[in-house]
């Protein structure tokens, strides 16, 4: 049985040569004075339209921002349970039906509560 | 086609409004003293046959010894025209009231005056420099502006 | 319970993808919507009005196609029409017909950049600047033809025009003006009925017809808040009441009308050329004028509709070769005055479809 | 000159801000009175002798060279030029150069288009400096090359190679969109001849 995925270990082999070449080529070139090196302090400095940046960044935002991202990561977070349950909708009948809805139906909840709550308003 | 209104008639009406503040109008033109320059303005945009709405534009010349103000008012209704100039004699603090309260689109065009020869526009809201950056020594478009 | 929240300040600054060269507007943001915003201006402040009282009259003709960069015919009218006034100078029939075929060609080409750059800022990255540039190639081609140059053409002379047109001009104009309504029909299908641009331009950036003319704005900015000024009717200069055209004025002054104003305008000037073509006369096309212009003592202030608005030129004179004081009228300027009034309370994203709506060129805002 | 005592301006604007950055345009104008030379010290250095480092080096070069992405940064009418080039019909996609980067952190190459006045300089300065290496600028127009037109104005930079080091110089007011493609080609031959494999201060 286990036989039949070798093929993913060879993934894996090549998902690690990848990452590691993405990340030591540059230092390889940087070592070889292929990428020249010319630190000064503009460089280092914010971009933004040519000026310099004034003001601080780290600020308290308008909170419905957050809102939307919450309920943003709920529904995410439920259609990737879906996936494994859509691919194998025939072998699993009607039982996994049922039990998807009900898993739907919480959610829904969480999700009406925050509609009626305003929380999707963009005032 | 756009009327060249006649400025005696004009300078008639002001003088009626404001007595002694038209020094002397020909041709299309009117010379006012720079105190009666915000009340002209109002009076030319609101008085009844006239109602100058539309602030063509708003410029300043040099004459070594005085500066001049060229307000050049159009009415579109009636679609005639009429120049209002102003003669500022002072030339260490050139000063004058500002039409922005009358006209909103002098706004920018004064503070290009102010920019490049000096003159002051007393209440406009943002006077400062619009086109050089804040150190600049000078007035560029003054005659006696050194390199 | 409504949370304080904290703004920061944001440069859209000189080097900015959508303004139009090289502009400023310091926003102060709260999250996206503007609170606040100031437009800076002077990067391309070349000080032009200093430097053409230095020169002679006609040597600041060059000065004029450095103005407003994407209609360098019109700013040549302007000023020759301004000089013309102060110095009495009657022009030839032809040359004043030639003049106004290469005008309208420039407002074609003006106004589509205008709308080509208004698309790019509302999000269609390049795609329809790439048409708008199919057609503006053509009419760059027409300009090489008679002047010999792409985009400074410095082709009116005081008094008329340099060049007369060649032979093989009128039948590639002939064809031009053919083919260029079969290709606005096709940005017609590709933008007008785009549901992403009638939602991102509707009802966005209102300006009431009592701002326009309390901002002195001028052009499709004050026609498409429905004022019907146009100087064409209003003071007919050149030879414009020869030819019957309409002017398209539209009532709300949002973005989709500034837009539509711009899309109508180019089938007017094509109606206006097809004119121009049929009643061109012969005859000479350069009046006599001094090899040394000395204009008599006096002030004129000459004025033409250019594709962004009343472009006039204010000309003093001591009687000396040069101007003693040239001042520009900046449409571009003027129609910007309203900026701050429109883009208070709006997302980021409005502001700059409404800044690129106004149209502006920098050239002529800094001068 | 004191300034009048103009009501409390509800308009916002930052007079702070505005004279840091006035002080900032006449810093530079005190600094930049002098022309930067070109960086032209790889033209005549003789290629890599060890041939594993000279096909390296024509590997590296042809890579960087056919595919330099210019910034979005366009100043006066000869952007308007240097668009025309990148449309359809004088299509800069040949050379791989069609990606106008609005930011210079993903930029190689500033084309300097149209007049520099003393205010955008230290804007100009910080683009260049903000640039990724190895970073090269042509100087596109009679007015980034010597100021041109306006050379002698009080608010105009005479020549970009006062504030930034240029490679490549195309006159021209505007240069015609062939002559801005002659110009790419010649800092491609330019790039070509770099040799890679040595310590020395940036390209």
């Amino acid at each position: 049985m286990l036989t039949d995925y070798t093929y993913v270990a060879y993934y894996l082999i090549a998902a690690f040569v990848f990452a590691g070449g993405a990340i030591g080529l540059p230092i390889l070139l940087r070592y070889f004075h292929v990428v020249p090196r010319n630190p000064n302090a503009e460089k280092y400095n914010i971009y933004e339209c040519g000026m310099e940046t004034t003001g601080k960044t780290w600020i308290q935002f308008n909170f419905r921002y957050y809102f939307y991202a919450l309920i943003f990561v709920t529904l995410d977070v439920m259609v990737v349970f879906l996936y494994p349950w859509a691919v194998q909708l025939k072998q699993l009948g009607a039982t996994a039906l049922v039990t998807i809805l009900v898993f739907i139906f919480i959610i829904a909840i969480g999700y009406i509560y925050a509609w009626k709550k305003k929380a999707l308003e963009w005032n | 086609m756009t009327v060249e209104l006649q400025a005696t008639e004009v300078a008639a009406k002001l003088e009626a409004a404001f007595p002694g503040c038209t020094i002397e109008s020909s041709g299309n033109t009117i010379v006012i003293k720079d105190e009666f320059a915000l009340k002209a303005a109002t009076f030319l945009k609101n008085a009844a046959g006239l109602d100058f709405n539309y602030l063509n534009f708003l410029t300043a010349t040099d004459y070594q010894t005085y500066f001049e103000v060229i307000y050049d008012l159009v009415s579109l209704e009636h679609n005639h025209k009429l120049v209002l100039k102003i003669k500022l004699n002072n030339r260490e603090k050139p000063e004058l009231a500002s039409v922005t309260g009358v006209w909103k689109g002098a706004d920018f065009q004064e503070r290009e005056i102010f920019d490049l020869f000096g003159i002051n526009f007393t209440g406009h809201p943002n006077l400062k420099r619009i086109f050089l950056w804040e150190g600049f020594q000078g007035y560029p478009l003054r005659k006696d502006f050194k390199q | 319970m409504a949370l304080k929240t904290e703004t920061f300040l944001v440069n859209a600054g000189p080097q900015h993808p959508s303004t139009h060269g090289v502009f400023r507007m310091r926003f102060i943001l709260d999250g996206e919507v503007i609170q606040d915003v100031e437009p800076v201006f002077g990067y391309l402040h070349r000080g032009i009005e200093k430097l053409a009282e230095g020169l002679t009259y006609s040597q600041d003709m060059v000065f004029t196609d450095r103005l407003d960069y994407l209609a360098s015919m019109t700013n040549n009218q302007a000023y020759a029409v301004a000089v013309e006034k102060l110095a009495g100078i009657q022009v030839p029939e032809r040359a004043e017909y030639l003049r106004v075929i290469m005008a309208e060609l420039m407002r074609i080409s003006s106004h589509l950049m205008g709308v080509g750059f208004l698309t790019n800022d509302i999000g269609a990255f390049l795609t329809p600047l790439l048409y708008m540039y199919r057609e503006r190639e053509k009419i760059l081609d027409l300009f090489d033809m008679v002047c010999g140059q792409r985009l400074t053409y410095n082709y009116m002379r005081i008094g008329g025009v340099s060049q007369d047109i060649p032979e093989e001009f009128l039948p590639a104009l002939k064809k031009f003006t053919d083919t260029l309504p079969r290709f606005i029909e096709e940005y017609e299908q590709l933008l007008a009925t785009n549901e992403i641009l009638l939602v991102r331009t509707k009802n966005v950036g209102i300006l009431t017809k009592e701002a326009a003319i309390n901002y002195s704005t001028a052009g499709p900015v004050l026609r498409a808040s429905g004022v019907k000024w146009d100087i064409r009717k209003a003071e007919p200069y050149s030879v414009y009441n020869r030819f019957n055209f309409e002017i398209p004025t539209a009532t709300k002054g949002d973005v989709y009308d500034r837009y539509r104003i711009k899309i109508e305008e180019m089938k007017q000037s094509i109606i206006i050329i097809k004119q121009a073509m049929e009643q061109l006369p012969q005859g000479e096309i350069q009046a006599k004028v001094p090899k040394v212009l000395r204009p008599p003592k006096g002030e004129a202030y000459g004025r033409i509709e250019g594709p962004k608005g009343e472009l006039g030129f204010y000309l003093v004179s001591d009687g000396a070769t040069n101007p003693y004081r040239l001042h520009i009228r900046p449409p571009s300027l003027l129609n910007l005055t309203p900026l701050r009034e429109l883009v208070i309370g709006v997302k980021i994203a409005d502001a700059m479809a409404i800044f690129g709506s106004i149209d502006i060129c920098m050239g002529e805002v800094d001068r | 000159m004191e300034l009048n005592n103009q009501p409390q301006p509800e308009v916002y604007s930052d007079k702070i801000l505005d004279k840091t950055e006035g002080e900032g345009v006449e810093f530079v104008k005190q600094q930049h009175q002098i022309q930067i030379e070109d960086p032209d010290s790889w033209q005549n250095e003789e290629s890599n002798h060890n041939f594993i480092l000279a096909s390296a080096d024509a590997l590296i070069n042809w890579s960087r060279s056919s595919s330099v992405w210019p910034v979005n940064a366009g100043l006066a009418c000869c952007a308007f030029e240097m668009i025309s080039t990148a449309s359809s019909r004088f299509d800069i996609s040949r050379f791989g150069m069609e990606i106008f980067r609005p930011s210079p952190r993903q930029a190689d190459l500033l084309i300097v288009n149209g007049t520099l006045t003393w205010k955008m300089a230290p804007q100009l300065k910080r683009i260049y400096e903000q640039m990724a290496e190895p970073k090269y600028v042509i100087a596109m127009g009679s007015c980034a090359i010597s100021g041109g037109l306006f050379r002698n104005s009080y608010a105009v930079v005479p020549g970009v190679n006062k504030i930034i080091p240029v490679d490549v110089y195309i006159p021209g007011c505007p240069p015609r969109p062939e002559a801005l493609l002659y110009g790419i080609q010649m800092l491609h031959k330019k790039i070509k001849k770099q040799r890679n494999f040595e310590k020395r201060k940036s390209a």
